[in-house]
């Protein structure tokens, strides 16, 4: 069987480089590592150039490991976006801890790479080894700032809740492969197929339970998401943005991969628990976050409601319902990244990270605390964000799917949302600034600055003119088996 | 030719954002001349408007064609009343935020921004776009609430933001439940109303949709028992920005429930027209009995608006061509008048610095001619005839009368609790011996009187020439009421 | 061996798989939890060589697949083990309930 | 002339215009001009009156609003009714804006007080000749914002303010009536249109008691604006206004458009012979007691107003009784000049000793004959003694009253029409007759200036003739071959012998200084004195009512605060008791959250297992 190395191109450049960047850091001193970081952004422009020049490419390649395919390139375009936007804002806060760029770059791009590999994978193999991947290089991510105690915690909670996740999947794996005898998607599916007709059934059920669990626990889902607050506020502010924007997107397309395609047959069974799940997970994010003072701990509880309201169009098991799903994590990329990144350039600039920092910005820095409102404005979904175009194409899939209550769920949980990220938008318009703020300073490097750009204009441009979005994740919502 | 009316001024708001936040005359001044020119535009529309035809000055373009959303823009004659409202009270709100003296900059681009997106809302003629423009308007609002309000406007302003978002996205899902339970792909208002006649809807989908869609608008409009957010930030809200909220903003829920749901969704609106009656009725006595308990002159004004939303409501309801037309026109004349009495808050608190109607006393004489103008905008609020509030209960209640009788003798009792709060108002606050601490204060000058003098005056044209509003809206409303079923 | 049935093996691993679980969550020690969850790594292990024994077809996927979660937990416990000493490290503690600086 | 009848409005309206613009600059000399023009409105208004007793009629109409296929258009008609009213209407508001120049003189708000008269007499001409009910009721509703306007003119007391809020809010109760009576009409008939009501009601063949419905509602109106029981309470406090606005608005011309509306819209009222019949007690009733209540009124004006509701109630009962509204309407006009006269003179002697008081008056015909003599004449007349017109107009209604089968209207009537006569007699002998018994108030008066004595003498000449040289011309131009009902020679006698019974009575008690007499009557009368001293306890019954509501709207605006607000608030704080309650969960430690994580994991397997398979 000829091994087809030509279609993971972007990922063996992804991985290359950040294989480089390791090898690189080891012989530049840490404050001249800057450029290495420029490397690692090329590095993705180029993957990021590949996979769009390959975006037509259907088939599978590594010998079946990996298949290529409208979603699969959706996911890889879009998880390379986001690397991008975290790489380029990322920048001057890393650089500014006084840690080694060289090998934080590298490690986003390896995790990036295990991100995608997850989506491309068709076996289960592959899907462990991509998560895997993503997964250690995460653990590392998060206890990045070894002198940070906060990092420190946020590196062994995560690491342990995820070694655990991992097991239990590997567990449910076993099962399905015990159930088919194969470890390839197609295969798991036809073999399901034969099984839940015959007195395995309850295993097959089993086995989803466990695969389910583990993959909630990923996209951190209510209530597998107690690791994600904790990570979210001790892990460096760029990885933070990269859990929220890649880590989950990978976790939701591993779950369209092997709950989707790969249990297909029990599509009739999950559809109502990712419902419940969608609504539990919205509910407690949104009203958790109502008390959160820090700001980091505040995006993560927001991730979590936002993967509430992503799992709505994953409850209704349509093509109508995937689509929106794509097109909500395209949208909602830039505009968490955007705010992850505006914490990062304030923090670069010695401003705090609790909410009650943020009072007064509005007047010291406008700019900045516009751009915020911005994403604030599309997180809530309103309208000319990408957010209210992904939250009409959520609720248009489940009015059309027949979860009009899930809907109607949703409909409550923007209201709870105003609640807390309005509270940092009030913070910074209606409130002075607090005794000894940081003055303003407008001036960004041109890195972030063209982060900043990139996120505020995905989310203008989507909110205004989604056409090309929403073709873009239609065509990318026709998975096989459906 | 609407596009340039509706987005001349975002147009000025962004060029607003490149003026140094110092030169506030400057902002002020760019501010007002894309008002202007808005209102300008509107005014040809209104002078290039044939009433006899349907939708004109249509712009109707694939927007999102993916989802079959187009932009869509288009008048009637009820687009063009509303239209010229909103050109009308906008501007004056621009003059009346003088006073506006901290981040004047921040202000008067979120007030164009505002002013852009209630242009457009009442002549988007695609639902999506119209969900566009009518969720834009928060964020606007609720900044010029929250850092030029008083009082507790931090929770008005909250409050104001969260009511909304839920009553919208709720309409939201009816809207797309709509879409896919009439199954012709497009979200066009007339080509969805064409359909209306071939009832393609199950009846049962057809009211929850309904009920869905109209919560949106009842919050909006401040229908008890959905209206507490309503005079909180009325109260709250600073006078230009509580002027466009009730004289514009609330009558967007009327002219959705006019422009979506009862037209989109005739039979429900029928088995909900008595609700919709009772619920309007309701507001009305309601909201006059707590404006009648308010010490505070903005609360009093605010509750006030309720009632009179009350009877918009009820008119709409009724669904016979008389009460519709009366319920417009309300709503026209609403706007004119709680437009002054906000000015008149406005106008008094600037020289008292206070609200409280038991310190006020003998201000007649003070205020110059402000205390007759009080006087004109009290008798205007309580439908005084000769003036435009009049014409719009009217008919409202005489068109209700067939329909609704025993909610239009409740309505009655509503007109005397009107009367009864508005004179109490003028009493308390023009007559009685003059207070020792208001003699002496300056007389209403010359910049509140170019805001009050052209509404009076529209006020008494309209209370005396009803017709020159109301031969526009023949055809639309004739429209509505043959979807209805009604005379 | 042909003599033991798969179900042995199972029953094996998942007793494997609930003394990994316990000890994960009984034991406050960083190290011990580490253990436990290496624990149940090894009961999936042997599901999946059990199940690649008994199985028709393919038999080689599985024991392929255990070969990957041997390397890949390898990896896994290498980075746990080494955010565990740094903790111990910084705070001098190895009871991960004590950790706790972030929460709410 | 009759084909321009809408200048007679027109012009007052000028004159209203011209104040509000130009009347600061102008300061007094802006009322001439309203002067000259309510002059020019006299002379037309009786030409128009000479010409209609021709045989002239008018009818104009314009299209002015056209709702779907309702077209409403605006007019004005011109009609014996319409033509006889106007021409009272002007001649007597002439009278008063000529004798107001002198009244309000040096008044600091003498432009505002002739701004909003001229926009009453405009507003009461466009009434009377409105020829639909959309168009009557707006001037109905100027009218009654005018007098409301006149009433606070001296808005610094407060008393004032509150008499002006209460007559505008109780007449509003009935203009709502008024305003359901029309949209019920309107509902059947498509139409405001006076001429076209009453023959498409007659064809809707509508039930008696609907009709009677309809007519009870249209009735309400004039039951607020006529000061009918139990809405007359407002007008005694109206007397707040400056005299002149008392005789203007509060008793020759406002108060007496609600009967003129009755007149007006008869055709309605004879197709429901029921509501005929409340109006006819309800007049009756009002005529009675507001004589009962004028007997121990001690303020000059208050007799006055009291006996104003007392003549109202009369017309009212005319038009309940005679069959014909030709009797009522008689009795509007010859009222209309003789209370006019009656106020205007006692603003004359108000204007002299500075009171209203009539205990502080007394003996004041020696020094203001003029005033005394108009003012006798005016009394005579309002006590119904002949050959004074009171009698010419007051007599058809109480012979109606006893030809008709409710007795008890007519011994009513009698009864009050005794009381009137007494208590004229009662004020003009403490007003003019005996000894001066405030010695201070007595050297300050005098006569006043000819503006305001003309005027008296003016409208003293139809006071007392009107009735002897017109009653029969009345009766044939505005109802031809109407036949009124006789109650037979003994209720005739009475009708006669009891006012002059009334007199004599008056006569004996106040003659001649018996004081120790009248405070012995009194105390032996003493419950029935409290009880009209407290005017039958109507105030206080409306004021019950006033806290009742006001009661009502402070439990609704508790109930916006706390309730409506609270559940609103209750629901917010409910999600972040939520929220508090699942941020417990992340408590930090890691075993926790993966015992969270298993437990989830646990709890889905069973359920899949459960319900899933």
């Amino acid at each position: 069987m000829p091994v087809d190395f030509g279609s993971v191109g972007p990922e063996i450049v992804l991985a290359g480089t950040g294989m480089l960047l390791i090898l690189l850091s080891a012989f530049v001193a840490k404050e001249r590592q800057r450029p290495l970081a420029y490397v690692g952004i090329l590095g993705i422009l180029v993957a990021l150039a590949l996979s769009w020049a390959d975006s037509g490419a259907t088939g599978t390649a590594l010998a079946g490991m990996v298949r290529l395919d409208p979603i699969s390139t959706f996911f890889r375009v879009t998880f390379l976006a986001a690397a991008l936007v975290v790489a380029l804002t990322g920048l001057d806060f890393v650089q500014s801890r006084g840690v080694s760029v060289g090998e934080f770059y590298a490690l986003l791009l390896l995790a990036t790479t295990g991100a995608i590999l997850m989506a491309l994978a068709w076996d289960i193999v592959m899907l462990y080894i991509g998560l895997e991947l993503l997964s250690v290089l995460s653990y590392v991510l998060a206890g990045f700032f070894r002198e940070d105690p906060k990092s420190n915690e946020a590196g062994i909670k995560y690491f342990l809740n995820g070694a655990l996740a991992s097991a239990v999947l590997l567990f449910g794996l076993s099962m399905v492969y015990g159930l088919t005898g194969t470890t390839s998607i197609p295969g798991i599916a036809a073999g399901l197929g034969r099984a839940v007709q015959g007195p395995m059934a309850p295993v097959a059920l089993l086995a989803l339970g466990f695969i389910l669990g583990a993959l909630a626990f990923k996209v951190a889902a209510v209530p597998f998401h107690l690791w994600a607050p904790d990570t979210y506020e001790g892990a460096p502010t760029p990885f933070a943005g990269f859990l929220a924007a890649v880590s989950e997107g990978a976790g939701m397309a591993a779950i369209i991969r092997i709950v989707f395609t790969g249990m297909a047959p029990l599509s009739s069974s999950f559809g109502v628990w990712i419902a419940v799940l969608a609504a539990l997970t919205m509910t407690v994010g949104n009203v958790t976050a109502l008390w959160q003072t820090n700001f980091k701990r505040l995006m993560a509880y927001s991730s979590v409601a936002q993967v509430g309201y992503i799992l709505v169009g994953l409850a209704v098991v349509t093509r109508e319902g995937i689509s929106s799903v794509l097109f909500y994590l395209f949208a909602y990329l830039f505009m968490t990244l955007g705010v992850f990144a505006v914490i990062a350039a304030l923090s670069v600039q010695g401003q705090g990270e609790d909410i009650a920092d943020y009072a007064g910005l509005g007047q010291r820095n406008p700019w900045m605390a516009g751009l915020l409102t911005l994403f604030m404005a599309s997180l809530v979904g309103i309208p000319t964000t990408a957010g209210f175009m992904a939250k009409l194409g959520l609720i248009s899939a489940s009015v059309s799917g027949g979860y009009t209550w899930l809907a109607l769920f949703l409909a409550v949980n923007s209201a709870i949302s105003v609640g807390y990220y309005w509270n940092v938008v009030r913070n910074m318009w209606l409130r002075p600034s607090p005794e000894g703020a940081v003055p303003a300073r407008r001036a960004t490097s041109a890195a972030a600055g063209l982060g900043l750009a990139v996120a505020a204009v995905g989310v203008l441009v989507i909110g205004l003119l989604p056409n090309t979005f929403y073709v873009f994740a239609h065509w990318a919502s026709f998975i096989p088996g459906h | 030719m609407l596009s340039v009316a509706v987005f001349l001024p975002l147009f000025g708001a962004l060029v607003l954002l490149f003026v140094p936040e110092a030169q506030r005359r400057a902002v002020r001044a760019i501010a007002l001349v894309f008002l202007s020119l808005s209102a300008l535009a509107v005014l040809l529309i209104a002078i290039g408007f044939h009433a006899g035809q349907g939708l004109q000055f249509v712009e109707d373009v694939p927007w999102m064609p993916a989802l079959h959303v187009n932009y869509f823009l288009a008048v009637d004659g009820l687009s063009l009343v509303m239209l010229g409202l909103t050109a009308l009270l906008g501007l004056i709100a621009a003059i009346a935020a003088h006073g506006i003296t901290e981040r004047t900059k921040l202000f008067f681009i979120l007030f164009l921004l505002l002013q852009t997106a209630l242009l457009g809302i009442f002549c988007a003629e695609d639902l999506i776009l119209f969900m566009f423009f009518f969720d834009v308007m928060l964020i606007p609002m609720y900044f010029m609430i929250g850092i030029w309000g008083s009082g507790r406007r931090e929770y008005s302003a909250v409050k104001f933001l969260i009511y909304t978002i839920i009553g919208s996205v709720v309409m939201l899902i009816g809207i797309l439940a709509l879409y896919f339970h009439t199954g012709q792909q497009t979200f066009s208002i007339p080509e969805l109303a064409r359909l209306v006649a071939s009832r393609r809807l199950p009846v049962v989908w057809e009211d929850w949709i309904f009920l869905a869609i109209v919560a949106g608008f009842l919050i909006k409009l401040g229908i008890v028992p959905l209206h507490t957010w309503l005079p909180d930030a009325y109260v709250d809200a600073p006078i230009p920005a509580s002027l466009i909220l009730a004289g514009v903003m609330s009558k967007v829920g009327a002219y959705g429930l006019l422009r979506v749901s009862q037209y989109l969704l005739p039979s429900a609106a029928q088995h909900f027209a008595a609700l919709l009656a009772v619920l309007g009725v309701i507001t009305i006595v309601y909201g006059a009995l707590a404006a009648t308990a308010q010490h505070d002159f903005k609360k009093l004004v605010a509750f006030s608006s309720v009632s009179h939303m009350g009877f918009v409501l009820l008119g709409i309801a009724a669904g016979t061509q008389l009460a519709i037309t009366g319920a417009i026109f309300e709503m026209v004349s609403h706007g004119l008048v709680v437009g002054m009495l906000f000015l008149l808050v406005g106008v008094i608190y600037e020289r008292t610095h206070t609200r409280e109607l038991s310190r006020f006393g003998g201000m007649y004489a003070s205020l110059g001619s402000g205390g007759g103008i009080l006087g004109f905008a009290a008798m205007a609020n309580l439908g005084l005839p000769a003036l435009s509030g009049f014409i719009g209960e009217f008919f409202v209640l005489a068109g209700a009368f067939t329909v609704f009788r025993t909610e239009v003798f409740w309505a009655i009792l509503g007109i005397v609790l009107i009367a009864g709060y508005n004179l109490w108002m003028l009493q308390k606050i023009l007559m009685g011996p003059e207070r020792e601490e208001w003699k002496g204060l300056p007389a209403i000058n010359g910049r509140e009187l170019v805001t009050l003098v052209p509404l009076m005056a529209l006020c008494v044209l309209l209370g005396l020439f009803p017709n020159s509003i109301i031969h526009v809206l023949h055809l639309p409303v004739q429209q509505l009421v043959a979807h209805l079923g009604g005379q | 061996m042909t003599g033991v049935p798969l179900v042995d093996f199972l029953v094996v691993a998942g007793l494997l798989f609930a003394i990994g679980l316990w000890t994960a969550l009984r034991r406050t020690n960083a190290i011990m939890i580490l253990m436990g969850i290496e624990l149940m790594l090894n009961a999936v292990n042997l599901n999946l060589v059990a199940f690649s024994r008994y199985m028709p077809g393919d038999a080689m996927r599985g024991m392929v697949f255990a070969l990957f979660v041997l390397t890949v937990a390898a990896a896994e416990a290498a980075v746990g083990l080494a955010i565990i000493i740094l903790v111990v490290r910084r705070r001098g503690v190895v009871d991960v309930n004590k950790v706790n600086l972030l929460r709410g | 002339m009759v084909g321009y009848a809408w200048i007679v409005p027109a012009l007052p309206l000028a004159a209203y215009i011209l104040h509000v613009f130009v009347g600061r600059r102008l300061k007094e000399r802006a009322a001439y001009f309203g002067v000259v023009a309510m002059g020019l409105a006299s002379v037309l208004g009786v030409t128009i009156l000479v010409q209609a007793a021709g045989g002239a009629s008018a009818h104009v109409s314009v299209p002015w609003l056209q709702i779907g296929r309702y077209s409403v258009p605006m007019g004005f008609t011109v009609d014996p009714l319409s033509a006889v009213t106007m021409a009272m209407v002007t001649v007597v508001s002439w009278m008063i804006e000529i004798y107001s120049l002198g009244y309000m003189h040096n008044d600091p708000d003498f432009n505002r007080f002739f701004a909003n008269v001229n926009l009453f007499v405009a507003g009461m001409l466009t009434a009377v000749i409105a020829d639909n009910f959309l168009l009557f009721f707006m001037a109905w509703e100027i009218m009654g914002l005018c007098s409301y306007l006149l009433i606070c003119h001296w808005y610094r007391d407060s008393s004032n303010a509150r008499a002006a809020t209460k007559a505008f809010l109780v007449t509003r109760i009935g203009d709502v009536g008024l305003l359901a009576g029309i949209w019920w009409i309107f509902s059947i008939t498509h139409s405001f249109q006076f001429s076209q009501l009453a023959p498409a009601l007659h064809a809707a063949a509508l039930a008696p008691a609907a009709l009677t419905a309809i007519a009870l509602l249209v009735f309400l109106g004039p039951v607020g604006k006529s000061a009918q029981i139990p809405l007359q309470i407002w007008l005694p406090d109206a007397m707040a206004g400056p005299t002149p606005i008392s005789a203007l608005i509060h008793a020759a011309t406002m108060v007496a458009v609600g009967v003129y509306l009755v007149a007006r819209t008869y055709p309605i009222f004879q197709l429901a012979p029921g509501a005929l019949v409340w109006i006819g007690y309800i007049g009756a009733i009002t005529a009675f007691m507001a004589a009962s209540i004028a007997c121990v009124q001690t303020d000059i004006k208050k007799v006055l107003a009291y006996s104003t509701i007392s003549q109202l109630g009369y017309m009212m009962l005319g038009m309940g009784v005679a069959g014909s509204m030709v009797a009522g309407m008689f009795h509007l006009i010859s009222h209309a000049f003789f209370k006019g006269l009656l106020f205007l003179a006692a603003g004359s002697i108000i204007h002299a000793v500075e009171t209203q008081e009539m205990h502080r008056m007394g003996g004041l015909f020696r020094k203001m004959k003029a005033t005394s003599i108009t003012f006798i004449i005016g009394a005579l007349a309002l006590a119904g003694i002949p050959p004074f017109s009171g009698y010419f107009s007051k007599d058809p209604i109480l012979s109606a009253a006893a030809a008709s089968p409710y007795p008890l209207m007519f011994w009513l009537g009698v009864l009050g029409a005794f009381l009137t006569a007494y208590y004229m007699t009662r004020a003009c002998l403490l007003t003019f007759f005996g000894k001066p018994r405030d010695q201070h108030v007595y050297e300050h008066a005098h006569e006043s200036p000819a503006v305001m004595t003309v005027p008296l003498w003016v409208l003293a000449v139809p006071a007392a003739l009107l009735g002897l040289f017109a009653a029969g011309a009345f009766r044939s131009f505005l109802a031809p071959g109407y036949v009124p009902p006789s109650g037979g020679p003994a209720a005739s006698a009475l009708t006669l012998a009891l006012p002059l019974l009334g007199v004599l009575v008056g006569a004996l008690i106040y003659g001649g200084g018996r004081t120790a007499f009248r405070v012995a009557a009194i105390r032996a009368l003493r419950p029935l004195y409290v009880f009209l001293k407290q005017k039958w306890y109507f105030d206080q019954l409306g004021l019950a009512l006033m806290y009742i509501a006001l009661g009502v709207a402070w439990i609704v605006a508790a109930f916006d605060r706390y309730v409506v607000d609270g559940i609103v608030n209750g629901l917010g704080a409910l999600a972040g008791l939520l929220g508090r309650a699942t941020r417990t969960l992340a408590d930090g430690s890691a075993q926790a959250y993966m015992l969270t994580l298993l437990l989830a994991v646990a709890v889905g397997l069973i359920a899949l297992q459960l319900i899933g398979g």
